[in-house]
């Protein structure tokens, strides 16, 4: 594996785990995102991924940088998985070690909304009627929905 | 030449994943201008380029021989 | 399993992350409090925990109990391990899912806070020259130690 | 008969992890006094009391048949 990695084929969280985990490490924070069949009242069928993924790895890679840079000590490694994925698949996965916790949940967070902003992974939700890409500029107010 | 990638909505758009514009030069405002002439409904106001896998800015100038990608609005996570 | 429980063998992340999944999570966030070999110069050989144990899953359950009625929608697993822990082994794991990511954060940081509040549990310490057990009115400020 | 429990930092200075007291009721600072008493340097004043697996309040009172714990501060996670 590669601390910050585009993968094709299901997420096993224990890996990501293992890999930031050291003797000075007290405290491990892993985040998931997973795909949710109910978004406000619309159901999803399945969700479809796609990266440009040279650079989504460089990004990824950027904003374990970022989190190193402002949690001195941390360890850091995040997988954003591409193609169809099925409902509570792991779309993506955080780990981050720290010798105390307080940063380990701070950092964690910090990375989920960095992906969101700069990473170049699109995703399509497929419902029963249709299907869209989903992007910022796509909130679909009349839904309600929003991101997880 | 300057080669071009196409993701997510754009890739559906223009129907395909990339392509070789036979230019020596140009900014990132003008790749989007042609973008937004040439496949109608781009959206060019809504898109980042990303020249050599880094965002870059309008004006920033793209050479023969870089890699550019239109980026829509990410929707990872 | 059980999902507020007391253990005395290694804990697996995987079984408490897949115990809170399901159909309508869209994040999981999992807590692992882990033991850290060194702690403001001061080497830890290992520790050694001691429950009393009918008490503390009953604690764990009423945590899980005021998460979700803080956090409506959330799931949450606990496990807390009991005996000697080397370094880097797993002591304590939360596990909570939620529709959308910022209660599982939230949730799950509030959780570890209770634990440390509430829960019957001691931790004891073995030093290379001694041990203690530790507790909030031994903070042992002289060494300036911290909790994880 | 109230049984009590000893844990920790308790159950290595008393020697045991738990006993029987032959009495028939008292209240939890009674049941504190009664620790500090027998067992020097047991440190009441930061000891909390369970009663029947829940923390109990200083004026609560004991009834034989309880089952008592002695929870000096905790320190899990």
């Amino acid at each position: 594996m590669k601390p910050f990695e585009i993968v094709e084929t299901p997420i096993d969280i224990q890996k990501y785990s293992d890999y930031v985990l050291h003797p000075s490490a007290g405290a491990v924070t892993i985040f998931t995102g997973n795909v949710r069949e109910w978004t406000h009242g619309v159901k999803t069928l399945y969700l479809s991924y796609e990266a440009y993924i040279p650079m989504a790895e460089k990004k990824l890679a950027q904003i374990g940088a970022e989190m190193e840079v402002k949690w001195p000590g941390i360890r850091v490694a995040i997988a954003h998985r591409i193609g169809e994925l099925q409902i509570s698949d792991i779309a993506v996965v955080i780990a981050v070690s720290s010798p105390h916790r307080k940063a380990a949940y701070e950092a964690n967070e910090y990375a989920i909304d960095r992906i969101k902003e700069i990473v170049p992974i699109w995703k399509k939700e497929i419902w029963e009627d249709g299907e869209e890409w989903i992007g910022a500029q796509k909130k679909y107010p009349e839904k309600g929905v929003e991101q997880a | 030449m300057i080669q071009v990638h196409y993701f997510a909505r754009l890739r559906e758009l223009t129907g395909k994943g990339q392509e070789t514009l036979h230019r020596d030069s140009m900014t990132v405002s003008e790749l989007l201008d042609w973008a937004e002439a040439t496949y109608p409904g781009f959206g060019a106001d809504t898109i980042q380029v990303a020249v050599n896998e880094e965002y870059a800015l309008k004006e920033d100038v793209i050479h023969s021989g870089d890699v550019c990608a239109f980026i829509p609005p990410v929707s990872g996570g």
